[in-house]
């Protein structure tokens, strides 16, 4: 509701880098859930993946008159100057999911995407028995997320000696592209045991490319814990995913944007923590995060705070 | 500059077709020429055979990058030509091909429409939000979809026609809108399709669905384009709009049909997209348009309009497809891919300006 | 039969008035000739009789009832059919395409192919045209091409129809043909406009004349006329000469061809043209004087052979290099050969010096305009000023520019192609004194022309050209029509041989 | 069908050029009319300057649109009109400008450059690694992005001209190899650029450098178009090829040239995004070709070549920008903003269109 948004003194913008992503709308609507409840103004802007156009995003909401400004960075290091003339005039700023590079911002309210690599990492090793081939689904090259993911991944997988990475594509976070690029990978791979994919947008393609050897044949690895994500966790074709909370994200930006406007002190660094879903504690996930009613998503607040 | 040379060339050197300067693909000539060069052999039969394989190659574009493209990957991959693989390519170019069949009419009749990929999401969305939400017979949902992208074709076509809005500015302003109205409906969220939806998607027995679509839908503009008399009139518009109009061919008309069929294909689309996903995306077939217009060009239309043909359109969205197939295929890195991807189109299409110039001598 | 009648009828452009209060009525079998100066209207009068333009002022009588005529269709259900100045072709489509267009064939809501062919055929055949109908028009030459358009509009079976310089672009013989079709045509009761800048055709297929001069009606006489009152009645004064060429005595080599082949085009074709001469390229349409020239010129590669100009071998192939040796061409078809046509008269005419004046990289603006003006001003090309759109130039006025871009630069040698194709008799003789001026100049000149008394008027030695090759020379004084026609023909003969 | 429509209109009515049919805006005559449509009142000198000031906005398309939309969005809130938020639309638009520009070249030569967002991401990291990895002179690092533009639009042009690509074709190419070319030597990662770099992206006392840029690129693209024989040899061979051709300009040479001002053009707008971002992106630019052809057809140019001013391309690049920055400051919701851009958009351009008809009559 925006009944009472109109009337509010507080006005804060908020920076999504897309929303060309379920994960992001969730994040914009756990924000916006917040903000209605706690009588804030929300300003929200989409920089469509473009760091250039979300350094216009930032300079306009000084225009706006916002006074605090949440960024969810399209990269970190371009965020760097995007927020700068904010920090100079005293403009509160809150990094939400990425952070901005070299900048003491007034909070940093994350999820961690190469803890997120590492517990599929860990999680796929074991399921697989700890060898043999797999592949990955890369998201858009060059996104941060992409790299992030990737690192994580990667890095804890050359820990299992006896598992080979046999392919890596882009299929760009796309479900429609993943379809074709796993259905081409596996032409060429046929004994692949489990596929990573860098978002859970992609594993479903996957799933769909794979048919009935999905969950079966080949484990498929997600990332987000996006409602489609979690309901085929449920359902068994996505072995695991990484949960990330966009609500919680988005709601946590929100209250910290509004201490921060009333002078209050705010926690500069509040790491939500990626949790990784399997079949075995998907209910919990998925009774707070399949409902889009705004409450709900307040409610699983609890599972991440510290 | 090549957008509109094409057409320039051929008019000017109108009487001397086969100079220097033209290198437009004379309609019909080609094959003629190609014929006579390979007559010396064989029965009449035969070289009447080989005289139409030949017309077919030199009206088809890219045919000839494409098979030395399918047989470089044969040599460097097993996993390429087996029949798996190829129905594969098959279903994966199936989106782009029918986007670009319809983008065929339009960039025939001199015109180009960008808004194809979002209205294919828009009409997906439309089949899925009125199954999904509002629980309508899923027959009904689909024929809602081909409509809705039929209207938002139609609209774009009306722009055209009588806000004398460049085709390039109505559809970038339609794309804009059916991506926005297709956010705006499904609150950006994916939505799942009826089974029937899904059905397009599928693989029924051996049959895929979606390939099945593709060669009905490749027929069907074929046949509008070559034996229906609105089909000809894109031609004619687009190969000399003036001409059309003092031949009393109604100008506007074209230009509003063409539009709504190149809408309506694109719906198509978005049903084969959707039913492939068991689930309309907000961001389906985000960029399509520039793989459909590729396809097109790529075939051998020229963006100045008069000349396209859809076996040539086929041949570009299948290349489009067999590259992306064989890259992958071949696990190049996805770094690597993009400068590849350039590359290989680059050479493909100018294998075809190579063969035609030595056709020309 | 159909009575059409334009009655007091005016058109305006922006601020000027095209055509004003001008009435002409078409009777059943009479042919009614328009006449008038480059931009005197012509054109203008008979699109309003064509559904394209609506006139401004008066009114239009269709067997005495008052009709609109909003668009060509709606001309076409009265019978009506056209054939305009400037060809309404679609070049990517094939002739039997062309010849229906607007208009095709159907069984069952889909196009006919093959009644389509065969009534392509039959149309090609009544004017005597040999043409496979499935070839795309843009490959024929401008005659051909000129010759489809008469069929398109003959196929109509209409009751009026409308020819708008129908013989510009072609020879003698086809003229000839067209000149029959005519009779029968008016035979059979169907009425005429006829409109063309041949003043020797109005007496052969007219029946009476209307004279236009600046927009505005002027009188009506019987077509049989003598000519030079038509003329008076045209331009306001008495031309003394049409062809008023002033012969030099011939120089040195400009140009030297030799023995220059193409295969399947021109073969072994070898002449000189001298410093001081104009040289005539006559021949039927088809015998490859057009080819000829462009080998000249650049434009196309040709085989074997040579081309000198002034004594110094020009490299095959190199446009640039040509025009840099003093040569230009006038081309064969101005719209889509010579002009640009969506860009202003001033840019048109600097075409070919901008590049030679320019300094630096910088394009000589002032300069330029200075010459531009003047040679407008030279050529009295009819304008509102030189920054018009050279499109919305009548035919004849655009041909001027075309010529004037060539006469900016000052060439050596001058090769044309129709060069008053679509140029009225005043005009035409103020392009004459500028082929004079160059030949005066020291300069050569070479005519390749359809207008057989242009060629023999205004030559010093005519070329005949047949099948690609030079079938015979004489001297202009020497030259008859009839000379001129036996060596054009003269292939046919060998063909019969061989 | 407008991508080609205009030019065969053109070519078409010649001596009817003010016909229904005919959408052209015939260079420098529109001015002349409007003058003497506004000519009764006033001394003469007054008169001369109203007269001037509609030959301006009668030669730069959108302007009267873009006027309309600022007005509008004036009334609508007060945070448009203030100088701050005049110079962030500056800024912001100076990118697409930049491009735009370079794109104008192109288009005015009836081409098309898809390659320019990924060329000025290619640069700009060229620019970035040549600094920080291989800590070359930081305007030596510039100068290197720069040549690297030039040398990729080169490379589009030779593939135009010699191979006989069309440029639709060329520059699709040139763009995915671009653009994997920035992955590859980023390695997928954003580069830090040199304090030098980043000065053409910062605010100096009151003075955006991306405007000042922005200014004098448009000055000299506007020099090039206008006064230089090259700049006029594009009018000649977008206008009509084969009467340029005959007329004795090197086609392929232009064609070249075309290109490579247009890669030059594009690295210095990649300069400028690097500077505002403090470094080079490998995703920067993602899609700006769009943009940046849009302004250049908004500003009145046709995609069939031979017409297009600078002073329009701008127009069309600050439309664009105003848009945007609009429906921010209205915080209108991010899924309708689609939606509205799409609209205004259609309408901007729809008033020129309008006002041209009214203006015929
Ligand atoms: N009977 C024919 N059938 C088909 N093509 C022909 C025929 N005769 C000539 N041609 C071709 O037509 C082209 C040139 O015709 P074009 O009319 O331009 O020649 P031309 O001698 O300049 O005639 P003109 O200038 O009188 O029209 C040449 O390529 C020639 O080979
Ligand atoms: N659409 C137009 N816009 C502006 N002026 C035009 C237009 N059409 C024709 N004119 C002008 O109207 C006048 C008459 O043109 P029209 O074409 O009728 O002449 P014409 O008598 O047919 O000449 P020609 O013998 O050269 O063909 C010319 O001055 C021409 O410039
Ligand atoms: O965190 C987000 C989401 O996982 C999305 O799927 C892609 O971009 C990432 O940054
Ligand atoms: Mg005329
Ligand atoms: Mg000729």
């Amino acid at each position: 509701g925006t009944s009472n948004s109109s009337s509010s003194q507080y006005k804060v913008s908020l920076l999504v880098s897309t929303m060309n992503n379920p994960f992001f709308v969730d994040l914009r609507d756990g924000a916006q859930a917040e903000a209605d409840k706690v009588g804030v103004d929300l300003l929200v802007s989409d920089a469509q993946n473009d760091s250039a156009t979300q350094q216009n995003q930032a300079q306009n909401a000084v225009s706006q008159g916002a006074q605090a400004v949440i960024i969810n960075p399209v990269d970190s290091d371009a965020a760097t100057a995007a927020v700068a003339p904010l920090i100079s005039s005293n403009i509160p700023v809150i990094a939400v999911d990425r952070a901005v590079t070299d900048t003491t911002v007034t909070s940093y309210i994350a999820s961690d995407n190469v803890q997120g690599g590492q517990l599929d990492a860990d999680a796929l090793a074991k399921a697989i028995g700890e060898s043999g081939k797999i592949v990955i689904l890369e998201g858009t090259p060059g996104a941060a997320s992409t790299r992030d993911r990737g690192q994580g991944f990667k890095d804890e997988i050359a820990k299992y000696p006896n598992i080979q990475i046999a392919a890596e594509q882009t299929a760009n976070f796309d479900r429609s592209e993943a379809l074709d690029v796993t259905t081409n990978m596996m032409q060429s791979n046929s004994d692949i045991k489990a596929i990573y994919a860098e978002n859970d947008e992609m594993a479903l393609g996957a799933i769909q490319a794979l048919g009935s050897k999905a969950g079966t044949d080949v484990l498929i690895f997600g990332f987000d814990g996006t409602d489609d994500g979690l309901k085929a966790v449920q359902a068994g074709t996505i072995y695991a995913t990484v949960a990330q909370q966009p609500k919680v994200l988005g709601q946590k930006a929100v209250d910290a944007a509004l201490a921060a406007i009333k002078g209050e002190s705010v926690e500069a660094d509040q790491s939500i923590d990626v949790k990784l879903v399997t079949k075995d504690n998907v209910a919990q996930y998925l009774s707070s995060d399949s409902s889009t009613s705004s409450d709900s998503s307040s409610s699983s607040t609890s599972t991440s705070t510290e | 500059m090549s957008i509109a040379t094409e057409h320039k060339a051929r008019v000017a050197t109108a009487g001397n077709g086969g100079n220097g300067g033209s290198h437009g693909n004379g309609i019909g000539t080609g094959g003629g020429r190609h014929g006579g060069a390979g007559g010396s052999g064989g029965a009449a039969g035969n070289h009447r055979f080989l005289a139409a394989v030949a017309r077919f190659v030199s009206r088809n574009g890219a045919l000839v990058g494409l098979v030395i493209l399918c047989i470089v990957l044969a040599f460097a991959t097993p996993a390429f030509l087996t029949a798996n693989n190829i129905l594969n390519v098959g279903i994966q170019c199936a989106t782009v091909a029918i986007l670009a069949f319809g983008q065929t009419f339009v960039i025939v009749a001199a015109g180009i429409d960008l808004s194809v990929g979002a209205v294919a999401a828009f009409s997906s969305m439309i089949m899925a939000i009125t199954g999904a939400s509002m629980g309508w017979n899923p027959w009904l949902t689909i024929l809602a979809g081909l409509l809705t992208g039929a209207a938002m074709g139609t609209l774009s076509g009306i722009a055209n026609a009588f806000l004398r809005l460049p085709s390039f500015i109505a559809t970038l302003a339609m794309m804009s809108v059916a991506r926005g109205l297709t956010l705006v409906v499904s609150n950006g969220r994916p939505v799942s399709t009826s089974s029937l939806v899904n059905f397009f998607g599928s693989t029924v027995g051996h049959i895929p669905m979606p390939i099945v679509t593709m060669v009905v839908m490749g027929v069907v503009a074929s046949i509008i384009l070559n034996l229906t008399s609105i089909g000809r009139s894109m031609y004619a518009v687009g190969g000399n709009m003036e001409a059309a109009r003092l031949s009393g061919i109604s100008v506007h008309k074209t230009q509003i049909v063409v539009f709504m069929l190149s809408g309506l294909f694109a719906a198509v689309a978005g049903l084969v997209i959707a039913g492939r996903l068991h689930s309309a995306q907000p961001q389906a077939a985000d960029g399509y348009e520039m793989d459909a217009i590729a396809s097109v060009v790529i075939g051998g239309a020229s963006l100045a309009g008069g000349k396209g043909k859809i076996s040539g359109t086929f041949v570009g969205a299948i290349l489009l497809a067999v590259i992306r197939n064989g890259l992958n295929i071949l696990n190049v890195s996805s770094f690597w891919q993009e400068v590849v991807i350039g590359l290989v189109i680059a050479f493909a299409v100018s294998v075809d300006t190579v063969r035609r110039k030595v056709d020309a001598h | 039969m159909t009575h059409l009648s334009l009655v007091g009828v005016s058109k305006i452009f922006g601020n000027s008035k095209v055509v004003d209060n001008v009435s002409v009525t078409v009777e059943p079998g009479k042919v009614h000739v328009l006449l008038g100066e480059n931009g005197a209207g012509k054109s203008t009068v008979i699109k309003m009789m064509s559904g394209i333009y609506q006139p401004d002022g008066g009114h239009i009588e269709i067997d005495g009832e008052t009709v609109t005529i909003p668009n060509v269709d709606a001309a076409r259900k009265y019978g009506i059919a056209v054939i305009h100045q400037e060809l309404a072709m679609v070049p990517e489509l094939s002739i039997m395409e062309n010849l229906f267009l607007g208009d095709l064939p159907r069984r069952a809501g889909f196009v006919d192919r093959r009644a389509m062919r065969r009534k392509a055929e039959d149309a090609l055949k009544i004017i005597g045209l040999d043409e496979d109908v499935t070839r795309p028009m843009g490959e024929l030459g401008v005659a051909r091409q000129q010759m489809v358009e008469i069929a398109k509009a003959l196929m109509q079976d209409a009751s009026i129809l409308i020819l708008d310089e129908p013989t510009a672009a072609l020879t003698r013989r086809e003229c000839e043909q067209l000149f029959r079709i005519i009779d029968d045509l008016r035979a059979k009761n169907v009425g005429m406009v006829y409109i063309s800048h041949h003043l020797d055709e109005i007496a052969r297929v007219g029946d009476i004349v209307t004279v236009l001069r600046d927009g505005k009606y002027v009188d009506t006489v019987p077509a049989t006329a003598p000519e030079d009152q038509l003329v008076r009645l045209m331009v306001g004064r008495n031309i003394e000469n049409q062809y008023p060429r002033e012969a030099q005595k011939p120089g040195r080599t400009l140009l030297g061809v030799a023995h220059l082949t193409r295969a399947g085009v021109i073969d072994d074709v070898s002449f000189e043209v001298h410093a001081g001469e104009v040289v005539g390229l006559a021949g039927l349409v088809g015998a490859g004087r057009t080819e000829t020239l462009r080998a000249i010129f650049g434009v196309d590669p040709y085989d074997s052979g040579t081309v000198e100009v002034d004594g110094h071998r020009l490299p095959r192939h190199a446009i640039a290099r040509t025009i840099a040796a003093g040569v230009g061409l006038v081309p064969e078809d101005r719209r889509t050969q010579g002009l640009i046509l969506g860009a202003s008269i001033a840019d048109n005419l600097g075409l070919a010096t901008m590049l030679p004046t320019s300094r630096a990289g910088f394009v000589d603006r002032a300069g330029q305009r200075r010459a531009e003006k003047a040679t407008a001003d030279q050529l009295h090309i009819r304008m509102t000023g030189i920054d018009q759109e050279t499109g919305s130039l009548s035919g004849g006025n655009q041909q001027k520019v075309v010529f004037g871009k060539w006469s900016m630069s000052k060439v050596k040698v001058l090769l044309l192609d129709e060069p008053t194709r679509g140029v009225d008799v005043g005009a035409r003789v103020e392009i004459y004194e500028l082929i004079n001026a160059i030949t005066a100049n020291g300069g050569a000149v070479l005519m390749a022309s359809s207008d057989l008394p242009e060629v023999l008027g205004m030559s010093d030695r005519v070329l005949v050209m047949s099948n690609g090759r030079i079938s015979g020379e004489m001297p202009a004084a020497e030259a008859t029509q009839e000379k001129v026609m036996a060596l054009a023909v003269s292939h046919m003969d060998e063909e019969v041989d061989g």
